[in-house]
């Protein structure tokens, strides 16, 4: 076990290197001369020369990249270029927004697309059955973005029973979060519904029959938490998914998260903080998927870690 | 139609009267063509302390009968359309759901064939017993697991404290069955049924389970209905014996009346296709002039088991060690053992399938250290055949294709004369041939292994690997498949090597058999040497483990091994297992000291 | 072949989406034919006098865009770009996912180490970034939007590709084409493929929505089609903030854009249940 | 000996629009307000801000030795006392007010304003805002990091200091008004190091009380500020994160007082069609104007005639039409605000068979392909797309490039890259209301360098010396001289038409009731957009 979580974190480690270094050198790539931009426009080229030299940008770009790993290795991930702040202090600000986010939008897709899995297995090709899958084909096939803003549309404006936007409340937090995890609940939904029906057929459910179980209780303690398996192993994924998801979600509903702090940097190319949120995202999706692996076989007995 | 031939029931014993009374149970399932009725009219009883054994080759609704009983019928697709199940003076058919389940398992029991699926894969052993005990109010809940420990100890489970907190993947088959049936045994049911409860596990194991199924039944005085095809374990079980073909009863008899004066002529048929070890006729060991087409000498295979922070190898698991054969030209060497005692890996390496080292030659020429291509040539005289037939068949390629595919791939034909050939291949192994042009899934069990051996057939090899080639068919199929398999040894000077675990098949079979052990060979020599006079204490277990499907035959008990885990054939990197030295008692019979 | 499409005609749901999908290439192919107006004109109708767009109605069927286009035209001219990009783009992503998830799950070892491996580093690798490098350093066009997509998009297929054929190249009938002969190159196609095109196909066909709205965020960086060209994803995008004064175009876009994901889907998933006899009558 | 003069305050009113904001020095002090923002605050250190959002905040965190009458564009001795001018306009003498303070409570000396000039001129500091002091002696060795201070800026004593340039230039007390002229703290910015920006300590208004990134930063009313009975207001929050749609949603809820972000487009005309809510809306001009350039050195624009008939085919009324008449059509890069601004001058009239007459006059009768760089937020690729039809119907085949902003910014900067670029979002508000200021870097030879900002890589060596020449006026009374060259200057840069004016925005703000003050406080043009300092709360007593 711990042979394990050690290997898998060095391997995180090589590709989380690996993230940083194509990523730096894309940066590198852009034709937008950071100087410049720090500089502004009423600078002269002396100036621009002057901030290029204090940056160290005129060094080749893999001495630039090994001082930028030997600050990072200390926990020191620059100065925004047009903020001046530190970024792991504008990363750290925004961090808990787009965790709050993200859990609550596992939280939401987990519970909606398990009970609709759920619902609709036990009503199999009866009318709820049918209503419900159409509900999950729709919830895949609809656009993060259009869905939000139809949320917003009606839930805020026509109906105003949620805040339009921002921060802060609960009621703040449903809209987002459901926006963000209804992709995933008409997924899950649907895996709920073809693992429960592949579950129900098993033997040791007819097992847990011949003991004279009732069928309520058959389904809650053995169906149930037997079919929940193979989701639970996809939700560490989610993460990563959930990442380009939470720049359009933050966009839609104002949410101070890192999604908005990244598009804001791309868009002015302020290469520190896209940089570090390139590096602290990619940092959430391996971890995503190194905990997915390691909580499957908490939950799985039967899945040995080695 | 056949009617059923009732026997003339004096000579059951009856001791107990009935418990189960059974009448003219119809089932039906519902099909896309509309229902189709599985179970026609069955009708039979069962005496307290008796056993009844459903006999039958699948597909003939013995297990539909036990689900019918418990009330487990697949719904909506099954029901009941027409007849009675009594138990004592309680109408089961009329039943609530809620009724049911007061019955089941307090009052009526059921083990099933595969203990690994039967078990609830993410519950510890205790709880799954425990849940029972409380459903029915055996007892409080601090009481059960103490009594859920009294149950693994009446199963004679091995450290029964332990087992309670593992999982079921955690337990060999054998155990696993043992939790299943204290499962079963929890309420103290006055009816056991139990379906072909011991066919997925080994002969030795199927024997102790047999054995603690029958004591235990004295113990509680328990009706048993079992369901098996295996006519050796009715002769074993059975006070009674229902035959059953397609939903019918076709014979119900004695088990002893049956066994020695089958009325019915589908009761004489399968039991004439009923292997029996021991039946078969004395051969004369195969000439020492015959050449070898294959040689193995010191076949190692190894395999690692990795971990660490750089997944480096831990641990070996010597799967075969130090193995050395020769198969002689139109000859069967037959390659016996239990479940994991690596003789399908000798077929898997000498196809190149699994990485080994050691000598193979192949007429005379080695194989060591081909590349794939280089294999391909090796392959054309080499073949083989596999356990599950359907598994082993693409379910997305018509078969005809399939037969076909060894040609394409080796080049030898196409076009109309690829055609002829798998046309010609199918009427060998006795298809029809529109049958090329349909999938897998629309042939049965024996079909899919006569196209598996076409395919086999398709290169002209000269040595066929049959890896438990019959395991999974019916014994009548069975019967038919080795006797194709021998006919066409004869034709074209064929070389086997025939893997199986089944001491009855390799009897018929074989010209020379090898006992494995743990990846070494304990005994080796000409088949009557070996079966009928084993010298090595593994190969004396084994046979004596087979149930013989003679009730008259008093089987010698089976000793019950100390440990229930057989040894491992898995050391640390610095450590070996220890070498076998084979020592040849008498010409040609060699067994390990 | 005939045989899917009989079947696939015997299922409401695929009927639906297979004459959503024939619409929708129809209007794509004979758009100027069925545009009711020219939808790059900035109509002089086209705004109030105080510059609103107008509502769905009279001379605008589906009203008109914040700089007096007709709509109905601009969604009918879309269908090219969305359909391109949603089927084309994504269709590419799903063969080159496909193709390394095989690869890595039947080859394993070191190969599929190293696939896997990158595929973990794509997943966690920022796509707009890649889109800003692409939009500086290229003209814009359809085929950079499509090469983009498809190496965002080949992450998720590939891992879904590999956990199955690692599966299926343990199965027997994969061992038993080894022990036949057969080269890598026949067991990858001929036999693991037709078990996979079934994931591959409801897979593939999940992404089409995200797909149609990651064209119009890649072009909003500058890689993709450059305005005046209309798709679905940038009328949506360009108009987004007036979803509560105008909400017609917000509205119908994303309406078109689930339309076309959901015709996808269904007929994805009718077919997967048409190519797997184990699932029939069982989803 | 220097002849010196006082510069009165009102001779530096350097345009006629003086009339100066109806501010109520008498509305009460106390209450609050809160202002809207989508985008975190970036900095709030005074030579480093050189943003929309943090221009009015750091205005009102900190003062310089100038400053502005409220609402105005008329400079103010802020904290000075009073400033003299040498008669050759080389040396300026400013005498700070007795008993200023810093936030921190310490009592500000002329060492400090020494201070804080070489600190924004300090090339480590990398203040965008550097190149404003280049009239400064000594500014050229000091920001080239060879010297060891601003040998042009002396202590006098405590409370007088001395600022000698290197050029006589009459936009000095103007650039000495500007927020990088700001007065800051030594002990304060060697404290906080590079954190200075979220730490600012000021002499202003306001001082920072709260900031929590990404969610809110709220400023409270300075006891110690140096004008009496300012700011009226006992604090101002700042929301952050709320897109411009939710913030007006929050002030018509009454949870919000004004727009930071200015009223929606996408809601404009729902508010102004809504009686009781344009009523609190208040217009304002900006000095700002939206136009296209034309890279001078990429064919076909090396041709005047193109240039002139791109000029001519530019309908700027459907284009103001499409923003809501949220601008008025331009004609001259000046803003109508700007001094200097022509009047009389008619600009090109749109005439687009008059500009297809002149491509083919310039052989360009079937017209041509180019490129249109944007910046990709709306409405800017709208108003693109505008152009893009308009250059269409002369027969200009222009492609949009829809980029963010910095790649449009760097494709300007190269001489070969963008044809044509459309400003919005990028362009041109004046950092300080003099007509100088439209000049050297964006139509000037200084500008026409690579990374510069004259996109037009328009550069006339003449117009260059003019403009010199016009800057080195700084005795007040030749004002008007100064203005009439400047205004010719760029009535002749028309002439080569290098751009495109295509129209000066004019700034809509939303208050709640709550708060009031005169209506130039909302859309101060120097405090762009609002003058925190003079706002009232309504419901203060």
């Amino acid at each position: 076990m711990r042979n394990y979580v050690l290997r898998r974190l060095l391997q995180s480690g090589l590709i989380l290197l690996g993230i940083s270094l194509v990523t730096f050198i894309l940066l590198y790539l852009i034709p937008a001369d950071p100087a410049r931009q720090i500089a502004g426009r009423s600078a002269t080229a002396e100036t621009v020369a002057n901030i290029r030299a204090q940056l160290g940008l005129d060094d080749p770009v893999m001495i630039q990249y090994f001082r930028y790993l030997g600050n990072l290795v200390q926990g020191d991930m620059g100065r925004s270029y047009l903020q001046k702040a530190e970024v792991s202090v504008l990363i750290a600000g925004r961090l808990p927004a787009s965790l709050l986010l993200m859990i609550s939008a596992i939280v939401t897709e987990l519970i909606l697309g398990l009970t609709v899995g759920i619902v609709a297995a036990l009503r199999r090709n009866k009318f709820e059955d049918q209503a419900l899958m159409i509900f999950s084909f729709v919830s895949i096939s609809a656009p993060q973005f259009v869905i939000g803003i139809l949320l917003l549309y009606f839930f805020s404006i026509q109906f105003q029973w949620l805040p339009i936007g921002g921060y802060g409340t609960f009621a703040h937090l449903i809209l987002p979060s459901l926006t963000l995890g209804l992709l995933g609940a008409g997924w899950y939904s649907r895996m709920m519904r073809s693992s429960m029906i592949d579950v129900l057929h098993q033997d040791f459910v007819r097992t847990a029959r011949a003991k004279g179980i009732a069928q309520s209780q058959v389904i809650v303690r053995h169906v149930i938490p037997n079919a929940i398996l193979p989701i639970i192993a996809m939700v560490g994924i989610d993460i990563g998914l959930f990442m380009s998801g939470i720049v359009v979600v933050e966009s839609v509903f104002g949410w101070p998260g890192i999604g908005q702090l990244a598009w804001q940097a791309i868009q002015r190319i302020d290469i520190p903080v896209i940089m570090g949120v390139t590096i602290v995202s990619a940092t959430a999706i391996v971890l995503g998927n190194l905990l997915a692996d390691l909580i499957a076989p908490w939950i799985d007995p039967r899945i040995k870690i080695k | 139609m056949t009617s059923p031939q009732v026997s003339d029931s004096s000579q059951v014993p009856d001791p107990g009267g009935s418990l189960l009374s059974v009448q003219d149970l119809h089932v039906q399932v519902a099909t896309p063509t509309g229902a189709k009725t599985i179970l026609d009219g069955l009708s039979f009883e069962l005496g307290r302390r008796e056993t009844l054994c459903l006999a039958g080759e699948s597909g003939s609704g013995k297990s539909m009968t036990a689900l019918a009983i418990m009330g487990l019928l697949p719904k909506p697709m099954a029901r009941i359309s027409r007849g009675s199940i009594q138990l004592g003076n309680l109408e089961l058919t009329r039943l609530s759901e809620s009724q049911y389940r007061k019955i089941r398992a307090a009052r009526i029991s059921m083990i099933f064939q595969e203990p690994m699926t039967s078990l609830n894969p993410i519950s510890t052993v205790q709880k799954q017993l425990c849940e029972t005990l409380l459903e029915h109010g055996q007892c409080s809940r601090q009481e059960a697991p103490d009594r859920a420990l009294a149950l693994l100890k009446d199963v004679r489970l091995t450290e029964p404290e332990q087992r309670l907190q593992q999982y079921p993947h955690e337990l060999s088959g054998g155990m696993r069955q043992r939790v299943m049936i204290a499962m079963a045994l929890a309420c103290d049911p006055e009816i056991l049924i139990a379906d072909e409860p011991t066919t997925a596990l080994d002969v030795t194991v199927q024997a102790e389970i047999l054995e603690l199924m029958r004591s235990l039944q004295k113990e509680h005085n328990t009706g048993l209905l079992m369901i098996t095809h295996d006519m050796g374990v009715v002769a074993e079980m059975a006070d009674r014996v229902l035959v059953m073909k397609e939903g019918q009863e076709v014979e119900t008899a004695a088990v002893r009346q049956l066994f020695s004066k089958p009325v019915h002529p589908y009761s004489q048929a399968l039991l004439k296709a009923v292997p029996r070890l021991g039946s078969s006729e004395p051969k004369e060991p195969l000439p020492t002039t015959l050449e070898s087409v294959v040689q193995i000498k010191d076949l190692k295979v190894h395999f690692y088991i990795r971990g660490g922070v750089f997944n480096r190898p831990v641990a070996r698991i010597h799967a075969v060690e130090n193995v050395s054969l020769s198969i002689r030209a139109g000859s069967t060497l037959a390659l016996v053992g239990e479940s994991g005692c690596g003789k399908s890996t000798i077929g898997k390496a000498m196809m190149g399938l699994v990485p080994w080292s050691g000598k193979i030659q192949l007429n005379g020429d080695s194989i060591a250290g081909l590349s794939r291509p280089q294999m391909q040539r090796v392959l054309r005289n080499i073949q083989m055949i596999f356990q599950d037939p359907g598994a082993s068949l693409d379910p997305r390629m018509k078969v005809g294709d399939q037969v076909g595919e060894p040609m394409v791939v080796h080049g030898i034909a196409r076009g109309t004369e690829l055609k002829d050939r798998v046309a010609y291949l199918f009427q060998r192994v006795g298809l029809s041939r529109d049958a090329i042009e349909r999938y897998p899934h629309e042939f049965s069990g024996g079909q899919r292994q006569r196209i598996c051996i076409a395919r086999a057939l398709s290169l002209s090899p000269k040595v066929i690997i049959a890896d438990e080639c019959v395991s999974a068919l019916d014994v009548s199929i069975q019967a038919q498949v080795l006797e194709l398999l021998k006919e066409l040894q004869q034709e074209d000077d064929l070389a086997y090597l025939f893997i199986s675990h089944d001491m009855a098949v390799i009897e018929q079979m074989a010209d020379e058999v090898a006992v494995m052990r743990l990846g070494q060979i304990v005994e080796h020599g000409y088949r009557d040497a070996v079966l009928r006079d084993p010298r090595h204490s593994y190969t004396q277990r084994l046979l004596s483990a087979v149930p013989i499907p003679d009730p008259e035959v008093e089987r010698a008990q089976p000793r019950r091994e100390t440990s229930a885990e057989p040894e491992s054939p898995i050391f640390k990197l610095h450590e070996q297992p220890t070498p076998l030295h084979l020592q040849e008692i008498a010409p040609g019979h060699l067994v390990a000291s | 072949m005939l045989n899917i499409f009989g079947q696939l005609f015997n299922r409401p749901s695929a009927v639906f989406g297979i004459a959503v999908i024939l619409l929708m290439l129809f209007a794509a192919a004979f758009a100027p034919w069925l545009m009711p107006h020219d939808p790059f004109e900035q109509s002089f109708d086209g705004l109030t006098l105080m510059g609103e767009p107008l509502p769905p109605g009279g001379e605008f069927p589906l009203g008109t865009d914040l700089l007096g286009r007709d709509l109905a035209s601009r969604l009918i001219l879309g269908t090219r770009t969305s359909l391109i990009i949603g089927v084309l783009a994504n269709g590419i992503a799903v063969v080159m996912g496909a193709f390394v998830g095989v690869l890595a799950g039947y080859f394993g070892g070191w190969l599929g180490m190293v696939l896997m491996r990158f595929t973990d580093l794509m997943m966690a690798f920022p796509a707009l970034l890649l889109a800003i490098v692409l939009a500086a350093i290229f003209k814009p066009s359809l085929l950079i939007v499509a090469l983009v997509i498809a190496m965002v998009n080949w992450v998720q297929m590939a891992r879904v590709v590999y956990t199955e054929a690692r599966s299926l190249a343990e199965r027997e009938f994969i061992q038993v084409q080894k022990a036949i002969g057969s080269s890598p190159f026949r067991i990858l196609f001929r036999h693991l493929l037709p078990h996979l095109l079934s994931s591959i196909i409801v897979f593939g066909t999940l992404g089409i929505s995200t797909t149609v709205l990651l064209e119009a965020t890649l072009s909003f960086l500058g890689v993709g089609v450059q305005p005046p060209t209309p798709s679905w994803g940038n009328i949506i995008f360009e108009n987004q903030t007036y979803f509560n004064t105008a909400p017609w175009l917000v509205f119908f876009p994303g309406v078109a854009i689930l339309l076309l994901a959901l015709a996808f889907n269904l007929v994805g998933d009718a077919l997967r249940d048409i190519l797997d006899p184990t699932l029939k009558g069982r989803h | 000996m220097f002849k010196l003069f006082l510069a009165g305050l009102t001779g530096l009113a350097l345009f006629g629009n003086v009339a100066l904001a109806q501010v109520n020095e008498n509305a009460p002090q106390g209450g609050s307000m809160t202002v809207t923002y989508k985008d975190d605050v970036a900095t709030l250190d005074p030579a480093i801000g050189y943003d929309w959002q943090n221009w009015s905040m750091i205005k009102s965190l900190f003062d310089g030795l100038m400053g502005y009458e409220p609402g105005s564009t008329q400079l103010r001795n802020e904290l000075s006392a009073s400033n003299t001018i040498s008669a050759d306009g080389m040396v300026h003498v400013f005498k700070l007010k007795n008993g200023i303070k810093f936030h921190n409570g310490r009592e500000i000396t002329a060492a400090d304003v020494k201070y804080s000039l070489e600190r924004v001129t300090n090339p480590k500091t990398q203040s965008p805002g550097a190149g404003f002091f280049g009239m400064i002696d000594g500014f050229d060795s000091w920001n080239a990091g060879q010297d060891s201070g601003l040998s042009g800026v002396k202590v006098i004593d405590d409370k007088t200091i001395e600022i000698r340039l290197s050029r006589p230039d009459a936009t000095f007390l103007h650039v000495m008004a500007l927020n990088f002229a700001s007065i800051v703290p030594k002990e304060a910015v060697d404290a906080a190091g590079e954190d200075f920006g979220r730490k600012p300590v000021g002499s202003g208004a306001f001082k920072l009380a709260e900031w929590t990134p990404g969610q809110r930063v709220v400023f409270e009313a300075f006891d110690g500020y140096h004008r009496a009975g300012v700011p009226k207001l006992e604090s101002v929050t700042f929301e952050i994160g709320l897109e411009p749609m939710v913030a007006l949603l929050r002030l018509q809820q009454g949870m919000a007082d004004t727009l930071g972000d200015g009223i929606p487009p996408a809601q404009f005309m729902q508010v102004m069609n809504d009686p009781n809510q344009s009523k609190n809306v208040i217009e304002g001009g900006q000095l700002h104007t939206g136009y296209i350039t034309m890279n001078t050195r990429m064919a076909p624009f090396d041709n005047v005639m193109v240039r002139k008939a791109v000029n001519m085919a530019i309908n700027k009324e459907r284009i103001v039409r499409i923003i809501n008449g949220r601008a008025v059509p331009a004609n001259q890069p000046l803003p109508p605000t700007m001094p200097g601004y022509a009047k009389d001058y008619k600009g090109y009239p749109f005439d687009q068979d008059g500009a297809k007459k002149m491509l083919a006059d310039a052989g360009l009768a079937n017209g041509f392909s180019t490129e249109l760089f944007v910046y990709n937020t709306d409405p800017n690729p709208r108003i693109a797309q505008a152009i893009q039809q308009d250059l269409a119907a002369i027969g200009i085949k222009a492609e949009i490039r829809n980029l963010a902003q910095a790649n449009v910014i760097a494709a300007g900067g190269e001489p070969d890259q963008a044809p044509m670029i459309w400003s919005g979002g990028m362009a041109w508000i004046a950092d300080f209301p003099d007509p100088s200021n439209f000049y050297g870097p964006i139509l000037g030879c200084a500008g026409a360098v690579q990374g510069g900002w004259n996109w037009s890589w328009y550069c006339n060596e003449a117009l260059d010396a003019r403009a010199a020449e016009a800057d080195s006026m700084t005795d007040p009374s030749k004002t008007a001289e100064r203005e009439a060259a400047w205004r010719q200057i760029y009535v002749d840069i028309m002439d080569d038409a290098p751009w495109v004016p295509v129209f000066n925005e004019q700034r809509f703000t939303f208050r709640s009731e709550k708060i009031d003050g005169d209506g130039t406080l909302f859309v101060d043009p120097v405090h762009i957009p609002v003058n925190y300092d003079y706002i009232f709360s309504t419901q203060a007593k």
